[in-house]
């Protein structure tokens, strides 16, 4: 289905925003400004997006240690992701969690999550929650390829298909975890998705780093899940561009093979070769939204650095609503 | 006041509280029973009957019978709340925490936190615990010491079915995630519970089950009432014990138990759990803290040895606490000196 | 392929004394003597010997709560087990462990388990060590088909798969586990095999009442994974006679449904039939197995009832080997 | 003597035990790093450095990388065991017991018992604990109390690379269940190690690392560094500190903390996991019970908060017990009265 030129730009702003964010964090944290263990979600920015683009407020999401991307789309605001990232106690979660727990109820964003696997079951339980309010809202829940073999995933999928709960498995297949390759740490002569269907639910498979691969099967997906079908599950071959966390040496890649991917399966490039090859968006308004993009970023970086530092009484809070 | 079993304190209540709020959920194993077998939905409900007729009630999607999965019941509990849902997930046995425990504690119990106090989490986590049933290792331990360990949880142990009935309406309206631990032996035991629907009993406030000033035994659950006994014992010959049933060890109501302390000067817990890194260690060691100087005599543990629960009736019984033990245990600190 | 009649005859008294062992402990249970949970095997019987047949003592088996059938048709003793049930000192785990807890590692049987779904990981573990050995070793894991849906069964048979263990997978699918069906609790749209083929193995279905299909199942099934070729699963389908434990009153079964699994299910009574329809043995030599086999579990239970009871000094030995 | 890092300590042990027993195998996520990618085996070992070179040397039998499937690598190393091997399981961080616990407490750590005592279960559990990286609430966490809590499980806590290299030796030998945990934040820290491969350090033993009269601090892990640094400011103003290593925390060495507070009459215990039935107040307590008499003030705890790890390093130093709490709190157990 065609998309309206404010979609396309909008979608194209929203991987913008989620590549610069992390290309920024990349160079940042070298710095050693920022504390703790990042995953960065450059390459893979046309799942988030052409997943997140189908959602609103009451759809909800569930992340993963990989977080930002899926953040960024779902509408948590930069600044405040950017504040959590620097630690600060005008972060979206006061710099309690940092990158790897950033969540935004109200955005229908329920975290990042730093346990491999923990999303699924939570998932399943916020499209339990629409069933019971009927309003054909949804539930996605984004696993990588090394999740895809945690006992709590399987077991997600089939809780999911018993109780007819609408539920999406997003697989984000990066052909690693860690430093170990998807070819080794799953089982299957097939793929991901055809050990989802073996739980019983409707499958689909697109290439992830095609933003209107992903937009289209998400539709599809998505018309089937509201109308009550129960859970589906996508498999998305995608590709990260950096380490597995910042930090890493990266060895288990092939040769030259960082320059490929990132020549070829380059979402926002193929993006932009798809619209203005099609004539649908013109290099100069891309080129407008990229140079806005890279402003908001760069703002975002001087406000986290700017901002509030938390202080050791701000550890006592939050812990209970009341005790 | 009615007078009702342990088990339909809690089957009630949770009826209570669904009919008075939507958003109250069930799921667990079996809570449904007989889905998908000749006998139909409700054919059986779960072994502890604590489930029965919510079904017929409230229908399919409240009331989620579940596959063997205990990660996803609560993984699923965790997801109902974060989406406004006020779920009620069941685990069989307490001992199943084991296959459980990461959506417990680093989920359920730090969202809260680690999202910067913004998230709600009102999921309540119910299970049978502790041994007298000759289940063995894997169906018949106390888990409230790992549990009260976690910051995030609340954990209520009531020795009542009045207890039942306001703790659980507390624990199940309460915006925090609360471990509800029912003792599979006193399932069976009946009590008066007040009739007033306004009932609760606020988290953090032990109960006072038996005054005197000689020394304080601290305790909950089943052991509860072996400490009623031996405290009973004690006054016909003259010697007042205060028996505090903690009811809630997270929050833990220290200032009821440090007041006591203060008269008494003598100190005994009794639990249930492994004496190593347990609740029983943890009281003595707030007292001995807190309350050094009242303290006339080392504050006392009783619990079963370090060992995990064997099968057979002598040795079950040899390995937990009793009345005997408890008794000695007193008599212990008062003679000490 | 033809079975001797030394091995028919073996196979039918190790089916029959699982059955008056359980039979006798369903009656013995009704008197309040022998403390706990217990299980009973009964109905599933051709599936336990069916496998085990083929073991020797370094093949390794691993159980669940339904574990007596499993732990006979390995080789445990009989008078031992008795013992243990009945909380003996003399039992086989001292009375420590009980009807859930029977093991004897001389005998390849790694343990019953009270934990739903624990075992398939720790028969991969087993099946590792064979593995090193070289020995053409297997070990084989006993799940329900309520088990299956248990998250360590999926993350044992991926694991399995990816280290190539000579582990099988045997599901007895008794169409319940406690008071919920199978068709509620699996989700799958298919059967509980073709979920363990979607993880990569090779799979097997069988009739579980019928000892001749389990035992030629098992050979083929033997011959793939002690020959090299990775992990397997086989899914059979069987019936229990009781409930799911004893006090169970069973209202989930349907109208005359333990009378009729009694009739057409019974593996002992198709056993008897085939061997004396096809003449390899005869009415009276089996009758003279049941006699025996109704004595020796006579002897095993006066033998429990008056073995040595154990003292308070038991509960604190055997906890560390050194401590 | 060799001097060498901690992290070193742990590899170089591993190497020894699996060239001298053929039955010593090592499983985890990511042990041999690389499998499966163009890079090959050993491309990058794992995140620890913990296993590098190990699969090169002892091969894909003995070194067995898995996928992120934590309960089936406790599973599997409990299967190793009860056939006979001697597994060295590793989980990448202490937290992802949580995904585990079911076999490290429900089996590994019961089975002797369950079985009747006929049954070995050599398996070491390798794991990764505690904060100081910014790591955050699932991250950072200490899990010896936990553990320490659950009969049927050893619990080794080393703080130096001698220790690490000792009790590392002792836990791969031994038929018991070991959980070995490393601290992160000790991994790069170096220090003289024996080089005598018959160096071993028996469970149960504690180190006395400093020794005075004044008062005793009990530790482990990274913050008994912390303990030593106060120690010694205190030793300037002749003021002496006994420092307890614990070395392992189940065993318990009762003995070397009990002599110590008959003499000193003081107790602190400096412990990273939560307050909670922690091991801080499992040492408080068992002094308070047995060295009651010889007590001069009240036993001290030194612990984080009631709270989940915070991310932010403000809120991770605030959190964490610092040499400056430490020594407030012995200066406060020494001017009590
Ligand atoms: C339960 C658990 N096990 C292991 C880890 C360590 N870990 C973090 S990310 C990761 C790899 C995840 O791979 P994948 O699911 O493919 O996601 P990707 O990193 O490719 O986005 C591992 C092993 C963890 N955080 N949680
Ligand atoms: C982890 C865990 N969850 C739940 C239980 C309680 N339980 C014991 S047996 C059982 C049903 C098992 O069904 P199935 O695997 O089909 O085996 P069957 O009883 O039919 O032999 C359940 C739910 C348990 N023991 N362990
Ligand atoms: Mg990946
Ligand atoms: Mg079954």
């Amino acid at each position: 289905m065609q998309l309206s030129r404010e979609a396309l730009l909008r979608a194209y702003r929203q991987m913008k925003v989620i590549r610069e964010f992390e290309e920024r964090l990349h160079v940042e944290i070298m710095t050693g400004e920022i504390a703790g263990f990042t995953h960065l979600y450059s390459g893979q920015e046309a799942v988030a997006v052409g997943v997140c683009e189908h959602l609103d407020n009451a759809d909800k999401i569930i992340s993963t240690h990989r977080g930002h991307g899926h953040c960024l789309a779902k509408g948590c605001d930069v600044n405040g992701m950017m504040k959590e990232i620097w630690g600060s106690r005008e972060g979206l979660c006061k710099g309690k969690g940092g990158s790897m727990h950033i969540a935004d109820i109200d955005q229908g964003m329920l975290g990042a999550n730093g346990i491999v696997g923990a999303g699924a079951p939570i998932a399943v339980g916020a499209a339990l929650s629409a069933k019971i309010d009927g309003q054909g809202k949804v539930a996605i829940t984004f696993s990588g390829d090394g999740a895809c073999n945690q006992g709590t995933t399987f077991e997600a999928m089939n809780l999911a298909v018993v109780t007819q709960a609408p539920c999406v498995f997003v697989f984000e297949n990066n052909h690693y975890s860690e430093h170990t390759g998807v070819d080794y740490a799953v089982g299957t002569a097939q793929d991901i998705a055809s050990r989802a269907e073996a739980f019983g639910m409707k499958v689909w498979r697109a290439d992830g780093t095609d933003f209107f691969a992903v937009h289209e099967t998400m539709r599809e997906v998505l018309a089937h899940v509201r109308a009550g079908n129960g859970p589906a599950a996508v498999e998305f071959d995608t590709e990260r561009f950096f380490g597995h966390f910042e930090g890493d040496p990266q060895r288990y890649r092939g040769e030259g093979e960082l320059d490929r991917i990132r020549e070829t399966r380059d979402c926002l490039k193929k993006f932009r070769a798809s619209v203005t090859g099609a004539g649908l968006l013109g290099d100069a308004e891309l080129d407008a939204v990229d140079a806005e993009v890279l402003g908001q970023i760069e703002a975002a970086v001087e406000a986290a650095r700017a901002a509030e530092r938390p202080t050791a009484e701000d550890v006592l809070a939050d812990v209970y609503i009341a005790y | 006041m009615s007078k009702m079993m342990y088990r339909d304190a809690v089957l009630s209540t949770i009826a209570e509280e669904m009919e008075n709020d939507p958003s109250v959920v069930v799921l667990g194993e079996d809570v449904v029973g007989g889905m998908g077998t000749p006998g139909g939905p409700e054919a059986i409900g779960g072994i502890w009957s604590t489930s029965t007729g919510l079904f017929g009630k409230f229908g399919k999607d409240r009331v989620i019978d579940t596959p063997i999965s205990e990660s996803a019941i609560i993984g699923a509990a965790a997801g109902l709340a974060l989406a406004g849902k006020r779920p009620i997930a069941e685990l069989m046995f307490a001992d199943f925490i084991g296959v459980s425990l990461d959506q417990i504690w680093n989920q359920i119990g730090k969202f809260r936190y680690m999202f910067g106090g913004k998230t709600r989490c009102p999921a309540v986590i119910r299970m049978a615990y502790g041994a007298g049933y000759n289940a063995a290792a894997q169906h018949s331990q106390s888990v409230h010491q790992i549990l009260t360990g976690m910051p995030g949880l609340k954990v209520v142990m009531p020795s009542t079915p009045a207890d039942v009935k306001g703790l659980l309406r507390t624990a199940i309206r309460d915006d925090d995630p609360v471990i509800f631990l029912e003792h599979k032996a006193l399932y069976g035991v009946s009590g008066e519970v007040p009739d007033d629907p306004g009932f609760t009993i606020p988290f953090g406030h032990a109960r006072l089950s038996r005054a005197g000033q000689d020394v304080t035994i601290v305790s909950s659950g089943l052991l509860l009432g072996f400490c009623e006994v031996v405290a009973d014992k004690l006054a016909a010959e003259g010697i007042g014990c205060d028996v505090v049933d903690l009811r809630t060890t997270s929050p833990l109501d220290e200032e009821t138990i440090l007041d006591s302390v203060e008269v008494t000067g003598r100190l005994v817990v009794v639990d249930e759990a492994p004496p190593r890194c347990g609740l029983a260690a943890d009281i003595c060691a707030l007292v001995a803290g807190k309350a050094f100087a009242s303290l006339k005599a080392p504050p006392q543990a009783v619990t079963p040895p370090h060992t995990p629960i064997p099968f057979a009736r002598e040795l079950e019984s040899a390995y937990l606490p009793s009345v005997d033990k408890i008794e000695a245990a007193v008599r212990k600190v008062l003679a000490w000196r």
